[in-house]
């Protein structure tokens, strides 16, 4: 009977299984199946032009320009602020409010933060349509998923070390950059990589704050295209599959690239740990 | 210096203790604790789990400071000074050393370990740095075990070998007063040996305060004992006297091993 | 939206002076602009800025100043005409498309007005197979919309309510390619093999017709600004646009010049 | 004289340490700071959308009653009634919840608790992968894929439909599902499994009794992402869902979601009809507090 | 039944163990551990740290199945069966109960938790879980203390309470053997006590495998006393006779506290 039973639920367990990796590599396989034929060198290194042919270098710029920004200004600043949640603060009132703002901004869908961005960032403060504007938009998207996965991976940090370090009579602030910052650190790094994909994965924000110039960006105060903007506006303006296909896979592929080289300097900051 | 003879009975009162009462919240884990410790001698401290040890040891260097909605009143004087009433803690501490249960070593090199505590002071000279190292190492007798191997991972040495090497953290600091918390309870017997015999030979140079769960190792390293029961001290003496002929029913039940 | 090149070391005061053309508005348009600025700035020192992104945003851009120059694909509102001045860079054909299997390859405005209003839902009554017709039309707001409903004569309130509302040409395109009921309305830019364009009362949809006014279903292109913000480079581009190189550049990228 | 080196020697000391807790106390300030930094931003988002979003009610008389419950939406003649919306959203994300819930759980359970680890070591980090492919690539996969096998399969119309919506959800929930999921039920104490398998209950038995309640908290956690990463979706959903404006009565049905209906005419909005998007948006925000809020509760009455 | 002297001596042999090395990974943790267990004793496991005790004690329900990279040989034989021969390891643990160290109940009420076991058998009859549940808790002395919030959860017990509930979930089997590994090292004495008493009564239905860390404890409650060192087993007697005239010095060094 209970036998019986367990068979039947392993079975579940395998098809679930099966079927989420049967879905995702279907995914994945359409987007190279349908976009490979467009992968060239000159498709990724040329410059866009609009008549036809070209390639998405412009776009590869802006990609990492956005990351490149909107990490600098996240990074310091989500994971104090986890830092403080987690270290300073009196577990009360003000922490319980502050982390109910950072957990409904990361409910708030993208579009609400596009058309805030480019109102606030665009208009406002006049930044125009920007990367830097994107930027400062993104910024406020990840910094809920930053100060989260800090908040979660200091909570591992064993409270050992805390207190061998405070014994030895010194401050919080220097066990913090000293010991606990250090031992979190692959957590950290974690978060940062959940924020990479979602800078990268973002459409509809950078859409309405960027823009959608297809050049070469001069500064980062230049109107420019993301890759998934790139991809989002062939798809429905052009409703060329392939192109957005092509370019999906280069999406991927950066995705897949930023995501290793965290993964290796994870690993190296633990090495150097121990 | 180092002759006892030498220091009037007020110098040897290194610490005094008078009416401590401590809260955790609602709950009082501490109970009008008076004691008085002498400058370098051993102080055990022994009791039933849960009776208050750990929490006592830690008023002592204010570790206690780090936990939420902890409150404490009476007097707690260290070299004269109430340590509750200043309020540099840090000062307090790097006079207080502390060695933990588990050696929580930090995940850095030896030599970083025990470097660790003088460089936060603000000590950069390296050859400075060197001996400091050198000298908390062989002060915790575990230099000619490590010494080949300063710059690799204090998380690979044996449990005994780190325990001895957090010892060596806590000399560099070059306090005066070392609390110990059960630092043998995770060990082996040979390491347990050796950081006994550590003990033993420390208690030359510093005032050491030592919490274990092990009757025989109480009677082995202290010169005094004080017995814990539900947050009080039932009862503080030598420690002969407290093995041999305590003068409480309770402490006699539980060094003869009847309860506990 | 001012370039203020912080890298200029290298291309010195020539980078340095370059001025940004900022241009804002229309999906539909927008393509057509980048292979007018592609063009112009090859042989002028200028680099210009197109970002599409919808005409209302474009206009509204205009407006505030964010972008010099707005693009359209709507005629502009009354209240909008108060603070902006409108120059036609082109006309723009919209072509009613529909499966290629489909058999039906001319309408009449009335039955194109029948099918987006929902008193024809079957092409058998309209001379093809017995399949259900699906209505795909674009969002409301959009400039091909406004238009296509003005010259057909309905309104958004009209349109059947089960229609498909599709964002972009490209995303009719691809709907209408893959659903053998379905017939929508894409600008003349887009059309390619994948659809079948259907004449309207008998006439083709090509620019030539447009032209000479037989095919109606046309809109102005817009570029739209106000007027003290106007430079002198974004005056130049415009006329760029309307000289006769420019015109041959709409029509060859499949708008109708403007004469 | 000798007095004053030893007054001046114990001065520095003070004064060293002094430096110590200044600093600690300026670092302490600079970290609420920027913990405050984030509160800020939300108050900012939401007063703006608060404040564009209910000008037509306040300001010109629009009723929000007929917003919320009128089924017309057609902006160029100033009717604004988002019903079908609210209904396209609320049965889009249950039908995403009913199937990608119960698939992305028992994948996590199966790379937990089943799988061989050197497996797990590759299927884990895929699927992570997959939770950063920009999800207009999972529209293009739903157009050019779902949409025409569902219209072929299931003799429809138009493969444009609220079924087509819900599978592309559930697909796209399915990585955050299973990696939130994943790491709460590796984080049970082993201590559950063996005082389960001690008991002679079989592995299976085991995690489904006590492991799986055990990290009820953190899979409530990712029901709730996925469901966040449901109800925000936009741009994948455009392109699958047909986007009409009818109160959807079967899985066949076109609908328009919330999302997408800010999404589709944000850029061709001005005055009025902008504005009635930014309403859409506050019915949005408000729909996913709740149920937030909801779900915390139901999380906290099963955690005692 | 339970008058010991009607069994035959063969039939006292609940357990025989043979020759058994164990190995996680490279390293062995048990060299040639042979020991015969009779039935319805107590048997007390003592031994430093680190030397085998609790790998010892999981072999019998072989939990150590679940650490990846252990190999096992020898014979471990209970009631005639060779445990490492069968298949059926779900049966030998419901034969062969566990206590832990740490009270690791589940987060259910206390009857959830105590009628897990059953109801993981196939018991669905609610009178029948009724009695299991009420049997067991009063044959662990806990029942008194929680019959009024059965249905409340389990963790907002006391440890030592908590301890007394998992005993009656592994009652709740109704094992011949049970196996507990420092059941009393994470209680207050009080609770300990209960424990301990609990343990003496349960010899009369119940054979009891027990690790201690506690001297007195292995003298107050087992028939007989294995000394475990560096994963062998130097001396396996009579209680009395180990604690009181050891035949191997190192026993009699460990018994008397001179190491660990
Ligand atoms: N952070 C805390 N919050 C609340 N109560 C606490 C806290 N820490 C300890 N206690 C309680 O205070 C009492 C004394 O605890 P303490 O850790 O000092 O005991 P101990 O004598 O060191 O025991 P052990 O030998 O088990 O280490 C116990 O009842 C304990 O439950
Ligand atoms: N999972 C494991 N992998 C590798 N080595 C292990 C593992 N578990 C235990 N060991 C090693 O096996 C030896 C015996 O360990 P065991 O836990 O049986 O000791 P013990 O006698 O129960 O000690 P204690 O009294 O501290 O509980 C130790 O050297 C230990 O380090
Ligand atoms: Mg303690
Ligand atoms: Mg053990
Ligand atoms: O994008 P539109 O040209 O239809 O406004």
């Amino acid at each position: 009977m209970r036998k019986l039973k367990d068979n039947i639920l392993l079975g579940l367990l395998w098809f679930a299984a099966f079927l989420t990796v049967a879905v995702l590599v279907m995914i994945v396989g359409y987007i190279f199946y349908k976009g490979i034929g467009l992968i060239s060198f000159d498709f990724i290194f040329g410059d866009y032009s609009p008549s036809g042919g070209g390639g998405i270098l412009p776009m590869i710029v802006t990609t990492i320009y956005t990351i490149a920004i909107s990490l600098l200004i996240a990074t310091p600043i989500g994971i104090l602020a986890a830092v403080y949640l987690q270290e300073y603060a009196k577990q009360g009132r003000l922490v319980n409010t502050i982390r109910f703002a950072t957990e409904s901004l990361t409910g708030i869908p993208s579009i609400i933060y596009g058309l805030f961005g480019a109102v606030f960032f665009v208009t406002t403060l006049k930044l125009g349509m920007s990367i830097i504007a994107a930027s400062l938009t993104l910024t406020i998207i990840v910094l809920p998923v930053i100060i989260r996965t800090t908040e979660e991976s200091l909570k591992t940090v064993p409270r050992t070390y805390r207190e061998g370090s405070l014994a030895l009579g010194t401050t919080k602030l220097q066990t913090l950059y000293k010991v606990i910052l250090p031992s979190a650190m692959p957590g950290i790094l974690s978060g940062l990589i959940l924020s990479m994909g979602r800078i990268i994965g973002e459409s509809a924000a950078i859409f309405l704050t960027a823009g959608t110039v297809a050049a070469m960006p001069a500064s980062i105060f230049s109107s420019a295209r993301t890759l998934t903007v790139h991809s989002y506006l062939v798809t429905q303006e052009a409703g060329d599959i392939e192109l957005a296909a092509a370019v999906g896979i280069v999406l991927i592929v950066l995705i897949l690239i930023l995501n290793l080289t965290a993964t290796f300097i994870s690993k190296k900051l633990n090495k150097a740990n121990y | 210096m180092t002759d006892k003879s030498v220091n009037t009975t007020e110098q040897q009162k290194k610490i005094a203790v008078k009416d401590l009462n401590l809260f955790y919240g609602e709950k009082q884990a501490l109970f009008d604790v008076s004691i008085d410790i002498k400058e370098k001698e051993v102080t055990a401290l022994i009791g039933p789990s849960g009776c208050g040890k750990s929490t006592f040891l830690r008023t002592l260097n204010r570790m206690n400071d780090l936990i939420d909605g902890v409150k404490i009143n009476g007097k707690m004087v260290i070299d004269g000074e109430d340590i509750y009433q200043t309020n540099d803690v840090i000062k307090l501490r790097t006079k207080v050393g502390m060695v933990f249960q588990k050696p929580n070593l930090f995940p850095m090199s030896i030599y970083d370990n025990v470097a660790y505590g003088p460089r936060m002071q603000g000590i950069k000279n390296k050859a400075e740095l060197n001996k400091i190292v050198e000298e908390s190492l062989r002060g915790a007798a575990i230099w000619d075990e490590v010494k080949d191997r300063l710059k690799s991972s204090a998380l690979g040495l044996s449990g005994g070998q780190q325990q001895r090497v957090c010892i060596a953290r806590a000399i560099a600091m070059k306090p005066e007063v070392i609390l110990m918390d059960e630092p043998t309870s995770a060990l082996d017997p040979i390491s347990t040996l050796k950081v006994e015999e550590l003990i033993a030979s420390m208690k030359k140079e510093y005032t050491i305060v030592i919490v274990t769960h092990n009757m025989q190792q109480a009677a082995r390293v202290s010169d005094k004992t004080a017995f814990f029961l539900n947050g009080e001290i039932i009862e503080f003496d030598e420690t002969n006297k407290i093995f041999s002929m305590p003068s409480d029913q309770r402490t006699e039940d539980y060094v003869t091993g009847r309860f506990g | 939206a001012c370039g203020n090149s912080s890298a200029g070391d290298k291309t010195g005061d020539l980078e340095g002076n370059i001025h940004t053309l900022a241009i804002s508005g229309s999906t539909s348009v927008g393509p057509l602009a980048e292979k007018l600025a592609e063009k112009y700035e090859k042989n002028n020192n200028i680099k210009i800025e197109i970002n599409q992104i919808g005409s209302s945003a474009g206009i509204t851009n205009a407006i505030n100043g964010v972008s010099e120059i707005g693009m359209s694909s709507r005629e502009l509102k009354d209240e909008e005409k108060e603070s902006l001045q409108e120059t036609v860079i082109a006309y723009d054909g919209i072509v009613v498309v529909t499966h290629p299997s489909n058999k039906v390859k001319n309408l009449t405005m009335d039955q194109v007005k029948d099918i987006f209003t929902g008193k024809v839902t079957n092409w058998k009554d309209l001379g093809g197979d017995d399949l259900e017709i699906v209505v795909v039309s674009r969002e409301d707001g959009s400039g091909s919309r406004d238009a296509f409903q003005e010259i057909v004569g309905y309104s958004s309130g009209e349109l059947i309510k089960s229609a498909i509302v599709a964002s972009g040409n490209g995303n009719i395109k691809t709907t209408v390619a893959t659903n053998k009921h379905a017939v929508g309305f894409i600008s003349f830019e887009y059309i390619d093999d994948s659809v079948s364009p259907v004449s309207i009362n008998g006439v083709d949809a090509t620019a030539e017709n447009v032209l000479n006014h037989k095919y109606v279903l046309s809109r102005p292109f817009l570029f739209v600004h106000v007027e003290d913000n106007l430079t002198n480079e974004g005056q130049k581009f415009i006329d760029y646009i309307l000289s006769p190189e420019g015109q041959a550049i709409a029509a060859e990228s499949g708008a109708i010049p403007v004469q | 004289m000798s007095s004053i080196p030893i007054k001046k020697d114990a001065g520095e000391i003070g004064k060293a340490n002094k430096r110590k807790y200044l600093l600690e106390k300026v670092s302490g300030r600079v970290f609420l700071f920027c913990a405050l930094l984030s509160v800020v931003s939300l108050l900012l988002i939401i007063g703006f959308v608060f404040y564009k979003g209910s000008h037509p009610f306040i300001a010109e008389g629009y009723s929000f009653i007929d917003f919320l419950l009128g089924s017309d939406w057609v902006p160029s003649e100033d009717k604004f009634g988002i019903l079908p919306m609210i209904v396209a959203s609320i049965y889009a994300t249950i039908g995403a919840l009913i199937i990608g819930v119960p698939i992305g759980l028992f994948t996590a359970i199966f790379l937990a608790e089943i799988a061989p680890r050197s497996v797990a070591k590759i299927i884990s980090p895929a699927v992570q992968l997959l939770a950063g492919i920009p999800s207009v690539l999972y529209g293009v996969f739903g157009l050019a894929i779902i949409v025409p096998f569902l219209q072929n399969n299931l003799g429809l119309i138009k493969g444009q439909s609220l079924i087509a919506v819900i599978i592309v959800l559930a697909i796209m929930m399915l990585p955050t599902v299973v990696t939130v999921a994943e790491t709460a039920i590796r984080a049970v104490p082993k201590t559950y499994r063996e005082g389960s398998l001690a008991l002679g209950v079989s592995p299976i038995g085991t995690i489904f009794k006590v492991v799986v309640p055990a990290a009820k908290s953190g899979i409530m956690t990712a029901i709730v992402l996925g469901m966040g990463r449901a109800i925000g979706e936009t741009m994948a959903v455009i392109l699958v869902a047909g986007n009409s404006l009818i109160i959807p009565t079967s899985l066949t049905d076109s609908i328009r979601p919330l999302t997408t209906n800010i999404a589709l005419e944000m850029g061709y909005a001005f005055g009025t009809h902008q504005e009635m998007l930014f309403a859409t948006g506050i019915v949005l925000f408000s729909f996913i507090l709740i149920l937030n809020f909801v779900l915390a509760r139901i999380s906290s009455k099963g955690g005692n």
